[in-house]
């Protein structure tokens, strides 16, 4: 039973706020501007770099040093949304689906140039983990990622729901037409969800960084499970983006706890997969998500 | 330069050249007349790879197989189990909207993957299936049985070209157009949606098939990484789309540039100063980048748009607007 | 020709369409008429099969259609025009004219490729029909025109004659005169009649406005809020309170006699 | 404005060609510069740079300077292919330093340089199927195949008296030919196996499967994947999870980063294989001083000695043969590389070409073996067994 806890649940939980963050943004994205955005991965390797940068510069800890990897990243997106998906926003999203992977591309030639390719670390050496009563091992940082995420959660939701921004996003990502004639400017609320994106995504970065290590390929190696979170929780519904990414770290992490004999149910090569069997058996049986995302 | 190096550098330029303009051609069968956002080309490229490397190479305890049957055998059932598999994803999800029908395919090509992958029994798994033969094997020694090799990789594209335009030049081509302006109106003049969706589908995976065998034999070698999913499937569909999707000529030539702009930009950036040795690939995927956003906002529409076909007995042909 | 038994359709909670029960006459133009929201143009995509009711029957003379795919109802003798256009846009308008036809040898895919003479025949008579229905149109000088550049007015005859092509039993015309001018509405109009008395055509439209429902309909049928509020003449619809009361929303005109 | 940017490319391209003087000799490098394997190739590229500028401050190559030409090729067939084509037929090289993985070595050697008849030397490529590939004697690699390593590491496990491991690998080419091989020898051997399980590499979490492959109670975890990979990954997480305090790896998980992770004091159980020289040859310990002197760093990363003597062996291999001439080169490469001959180590370049100008045999010792290849390009490797010490690791025993 604490092996289930120590080994499977909460590293689960741990992945699946790195994907639910990450989720968020391409969920918000994704509603509002329509598109899916595959250079999502790679702003969250931005802000990992931007963030050891500090780091390195300033001496600081990761998550005291996040602020300017948040910063950066959202400078990078703000960036990339005017020059490159801006023109394009009233073609046929296929074109900014070609230009985020595109922008994909950009973004880590240029992580490459300036870091180089080899893996960095934000602290050396094994992170001993928090012992309770000779049972419970956690390591402090899924400790804190899952702290963040309820943080997350909480914050966004306040978010959506009291702010005037918050309400303009929900009303753009239901009905674009509508909001515009009701005089919503589109254009600021494009700008909030690039920032709330970037941010979220800076933050998993960081947090994907911290659990293992830092490289140009960290986000990009992420992407397609975070986009099965993103459809899994309906797309254009944030709060669903975060309980998709739960879901799909958790049934990552569990899919291979031995449930009914005493070899993993799935054989652990195969744990990915199950992220991808489940998004496409939901896209065919329930394609507007868990919480009923928009369907377009 | 040494002319006959530069010859035999065109040869193979021109072999990849080709693969790419059968997989750029089926997707324009599958977005360009069908309308159908297929983001998992790079699996039924794998598919067919697998099927034709399996049936065709020598025999080895490691992997399945090992038939020593014709290439072109193999080659045509690369294009049937291709096919299948295709029929298969399209049976689940064709009734996805565009996007959903992205990932839904993005999810499957990555599953397909790790079949491929994992299951050592069937394809060797990492190791890889060697020993794959290339028609005319032994007619020609050394690399001048590429130009045999090119030989066949072009007169497979040429076959499946006018396959291609004879789909897009009749009634079967202009259902299938009217189906991606307009669902609604196709079904209320009586189309079946759906089936024109799953043959277009078929069609289209089964070409892919078809490129991933050749590829199989080119190479002579193949393992999963031949078949990287984000990589093959992002560079067909900037083919298409600079090519100008819907146009069959659009798709070869689209095809013949981006490769040309991929693969020529290295020796580009070769030139590039020793310090920047370890830099100038990230240069060169940098330029490649930027080049991409520069043909999305310059040349959107493709460098041959799509135009309608024609009435053969449209006499009368006043000035064609299309 | 159509008949309805008790047509219910609900989205989420809201009923659109609140147990209808009528039937359409063959070889008369009907006319649906009502306020917004009345529940017409989901009468229609039920009829049509674009959607299937929660509960109810729609018979075709006699035949229970009610969960046919819109396709198979269109080979059945039914066909439609949209309240927007939904032409095929990146087709020329004979185009789009020929694909409504019957081509169903030249629409297999392996006939396409392998046995093209065997659609060749089948391909020029729906040519020839596609011509003559430009002609009557009066749409042949835009015939290699792209649909999708067509104006609005263009493309609702564009999309009549799409349903023409299908040489159907019953034409159903959402709204085919909203957004265009006075004269080609004038136009369509008498096409419509022309083709009703001269070649027997079925038709049941939904308009809004009555001088034009007038001009057509010798039977009309009236809904609101989802029910059939009253079925007559012109005259007789025009002036029942009940109606007067849906359009302009009860008590604030006082309405004569 | 943008024609003018066009022109200037073009005139500089053909500028370059033209300026590159004739004497100067091209050796081909194929590298998997992007890709997934592209964190290994920063160290490797300096390697092979240094190699280069040994020539170079050494004499030079033939009559004029070495230049190192690179093609990208991915750790994939297709870019493999694509670069060995542009190499080959576009550089025109003599002679090919590459691939590393052994993917894009077998993809490029046999769609490109066997049939243009230029001799490929491979400085990491493990993949046994390469034995008895039908190459002209064109396909060289400086590694002994996967059967050898695994073979030798068994015989270093007994050696420390441990008789019950628990496997990992990475499920590419390097982890499955090694695994395999080591999993057999070790149950011939008598050793238990209580678990042999692949992995995926790029993952973030894999305490799931280190919980499972912890269930038999072995001794010690056998982690063969690369400490840039998933290899550092899975030692951090077991020793976080308490499931392991010792571990076994090859040369792909004995890289400074896996300190860097995981910290010394965790790695003082633990030990690894990795090919070596043979007996007292110091070539290795004075490649790595002239290394970090030069790069400061990243000297002790995995295959830097290989790709250093691969470099350095192609570079002799053109000097022996007097010329450019493709068919010269395998000859030419088994003459320098073998016994018998005057011993040559890394960094030896101007002895070397003195030593061919005379007309003397010489024989190349590198930092990562002696290299004698047998009828298939292969190596008798030999195998060092090695701890950590202090931050770096320290060869203490050879195997043969």
């Amino acid at each position: 039973m604490m092996e289930f806890i120590n080994f499977y649940l909460i590293p689960g939980l741990a992945l699946g706020s790195i994907y639910a963050l990450g989720a968020i943004g391409i969920s918000m994205i994704f509603g509002i501007l329509r598109f899916a955005h595959f250079a999502h991965g790679d702003v969250m390797t931005l802000g990992a770099y931007g963030t050891l940068t500090a780091v390195w510069t300033l001496g600081l800890h990761p998550l005291l040093a996040l602020p300017v990897g948040i910063v950066f990243a959202v400078l990078s997106v703000l960036a990339v949304d005017k020059v490159f998906y801006k023109p394009l926003r009233e073609l046929p999203t296929i074109y900014t689906v070609i230009a985020s992977f595109g922008v994909a591309l950009i973004f880590r030639s240029l992580i490459q140039l300036v870091w180089g390719s080899q893996n960095e670390v934000f602290i050396r050496g094994v992170q001993k983990p928090v012992v309770l009563f000779d049972l419970l091992r956690v390591s402090l940082l899924h400790l804190e990622a899952i702290a963040i995420i309820v943080g997350v959660a909480i914050a966004l939701h306040y978010f959506l729901s009291r702010t005037q921004t918050g309400r303009s996003m929900r009303a753009v990502s239901d009905n674009a037409e509508l909001a515009r004639v009701a005089g919503l400017d589109t254009e600021k609320v494009v700008r909030a969800t690039w920032i709330i994106g970037g941010s979220l995504a800076a933050i998993a970065g960081v947090l994907a960084g911290l659990d293992t290590n830092i490289q140009p390929n960290l986000g990009w190696n992420l992407i397609l499970p975070m986009f099965a979170a993103a459809i899994l929780g309906g797309i254009g519904k944030p709060m669903g983006a975060l309980l998709g990414g739960m879901v799909i770290g958790l049934v990552e992490e569990l899919s291979s706890y031995p449930w009914l004999t005493d070899e993993p149910l799935i054989n652990p090569s195969y744990k990915t997969a199950t992220a991808f069997l489940m998004m496409v058996i939901l896209l065919i049986f329930r394609p507007q998500g868990l919480l009923k995302g928009r369907l377009f | 330069m040494d002319p006959v190096g530069l010859l035999f550098f065109l040869v193979g330029f021109l072999i990849m050249a080709g693969i790419y303009a059968i997989l750029c051609l089926a997707l324009n069968v599958q977005w360009g007349y069908g309308g159908l956002f297929n983001a998992g080309i790079a699996g039924f490229f794998a598919v067919g790879a697998y099927t034709s490397a399996l049936l065709t190479a020598a025999p080895a305890p490691t992997h399945l197989g090992g038939f020593e049957l014709p290439v072109l055998v193999g080659i045509i059932a690369a294009a049937v189990t291709a096919g299948l598999t295709g029929w298969a994803v399209a049976k689940i999800c064709i009734r996805l909207k565009s996007d959903y029908l992205a990932m839904a395919s993005i999810g499957i090509a990555e599953i397909l993957r790790m079949v491929i992958v994992n299951e050592d029994w069937l394809t060797n798994g990492s190791l890889g299936i060697t020993n794959i033969p290339r028609p005319f094997d032994g007619l020609l020694q050394g690399r001048e049985a590429d130009i045999l090799f090119l030989a066949f990789v072009w007169v497979i594209v040429a076959i499946v070209y006018l396959v291609c335009n004879r789909l897009y030049d009749s009634p079967w081509g202009r259902t299938l157009r009217a189906v991606r302006d307009n669902e609604d109106a196709a079904r209320a003049v009586g189309k079946d949606v759906d089936s024109f969706r799953l043959q277009t589908f078929v069609i289209g995976a089964a070409l892919m098939g078809v490129a991933g065998a050749l590829s199989a034999h080119y190479f002579r070698f193949l393992s999963p990484e031949a078949t990287e999913p984000l990589l093959i499937t992002f560079l067909v569909w900037v083919m298409l789309m600079a090519g100008g999707s819907g146009n069959n000529k659009g798709a070869i030539i689209g095809a013949l540039s981006v490769w040309a702009i991929w693969s020529l930009t290295e020796i580009v950036t070769n030139r590039l100063p020793a310090e920047f040795a370890t830099r100038s690939s990230y240069i060169r995927m940098l330029l490649i980048g930027l080049l991409l956003q520069f043909v999305l906002q310059k040349y959107r529409s493709g460098l041959l748009p799509e135009r309608s076909p024609g009435i053969a007995f449209d006499k009368d042909k006043d000035k064609t607007h299309g | 020709m159509i008949t309805l038994e008790n047509i219910v359709m609900r989205f989420g909670g809201l009923a659109a369409v609140d147990d209808v029960s009528f039937a359409i006459g063959k070889g008369i133009i009907t006319g649906l008429i009502g306020p917004n929201g009345a529940g017409k143009t989901t009468l229609f995509n039920i009829i049509a099969g674009r959607l299937f009711p929660t509960s109810g029957r729609v018979l075709l003379e006699g035949d229970d259609i009610t969960r046919l795919p819109p396709h198979e109802r269109s080979h059945k003798g039914l066909a439609r025009t949209f309240q927007i256009p939904h032409e095929f846009g990146a087709l020329t308008v004979l185009e789009n004219l020929m694909v409504a036809g019957d081509t169903s040898r030249g629409e297999n895919a392996f006939n396409a490729v392998l046995r093209r003479g065997l659609f060749l025949r089948e391909e020029r008579a729906v040519y020839e029909r596609a011509r003559d229905t430009l002609d009557f149109l009066e749409l042949s000088h835009v015939k290699s025109e792209k649909a999708g550049n067509l104006s609005g007015g263009q493309k609702k005859l564009l999309e009549l004659g799409r349903s023409l092509m299908r040489e159907p039993r019953l034409i159903l015309l959402d709204e085919i005169g909203a957004g265009i001018n006075r004269t080609l509405l004038g136009k369509i109009a008498e096409k419509i009649k022309r083709l009703n008395e001269e070649r027997g055509f079925t038709f049941c439209l939904i308009e809004h406005d009555l001088d034009y429902v007038s001009k057509l309909c010798s039977d009309v049928i009236v809904m609101a809020q989802g029910k059939v509020l009253t079925r007559g003449t012109i005259d007789e619809v025009r002036h029942d309170e009940r109606v007067i009361e849906a359009y302009f929303g009860g008590g604030k005109y006082e309405v004569g006699t | 404005m943008k024609k003018s940017i066009v022109m200037a490319a073009v005139a500089g391209l053909l500028a370059s060609t033209a300026m590159a003087q004739a004497e100067d000799v091209k050796v081909g490098a194929l590298m998997d510069v992007t890709g997934p394997l592209a964190s290994f190739i920063p160290p490797l590229m300096n390697a092979a740079n240094f190699a280069i500028k040994h020539v170079n401050d050494g004499g030079g190559l033939l009559t004029g300077k070495a230049v190192l030409v690179v093609g990208d090729s991915q750790a994939a067939s297709q870019p493999a292919v694509d670069a060995a084509n542009k190499l080959v037929n576009v550089e025109n090289v003599p002679i090919i330093m590459g691939a590393l993985a052994s993917g894009s070595t077998i993809a490029a050697a046999t769609a490109v340089t066997i049939p243009a008849g230029v001799v490929q030397i491979s400085p990491t490529a493990t993949s046994p199927s390469m034995t008895d590939m039908k190459d002209g004697d064109h396909l060289f690699r400086l590694v002994p195949s996967d059967n050898y390593q695994g073979e030798v590491l068994t015989k270093i496990v007994l050696a420390e008296g441990i008789k019950k491991v628990a496997i990992t690998y990475v499920n590419n080419d390097y982890g499955v030919g090694i695994a395999t091989t080591f999993n057999e020898a070790f149950k011939k051997a008598g050793g238990e196996v209580t678990a042999f399980e692949k992995h995926e590499d790029k993952k973030n979490s894999y305490r799931s499967e280190i919980a499972t492959l912890s269930k038999g109670k072995p001794e010690a975890l056998v982690v063969i994947a690369y400490a840039s990979g998933s290899g550092s990954k899975i030692v951090k997480q077991a020793i976080e999870g308490g499931f392991f305090s010792r571990f076994i790896g090859t040369d792909g998980l004995r890289d400074d980063q896996l300190i860097k992770e995981v910290g010394a004091d965790a790695l003082k159980d633990s030990f690894f294989s990795a090919p070596t020289s043979p007996d007292k040859n110091d070539a290795s310990a004075k490649l790595h001083e002239m290394f970090n002197a030069e790069y400061k760093e990243g000297a002790d990363k995995p295959f830097v000695d290989q790709t250093y003597d691969a470099t350095f062996l192609a570079a002799l291999a053109v000097e022996k043969a007097g010329s450019t001439d493709r068919t010269k080169m395998s000859q030419a490469l088994r003459d320098v590389a073998s016994a018998p001959g005057e011993v040559i180590g890394p960094g030896e370049w101007a002895k070397a070409k003195e030593l061919i100008k005379a007309g003397k045999d010489i024989n190349y010792e590198g930092a990562g073996g002696s290299y004698e290849f047998d009828a298939n390009g292969d190596v008798t490797g030999y195998i060092g067994k090695f701890v950590v010490d202090g931050e770096t690791y320290k060869q203490i025993a050879i195997f043969q």
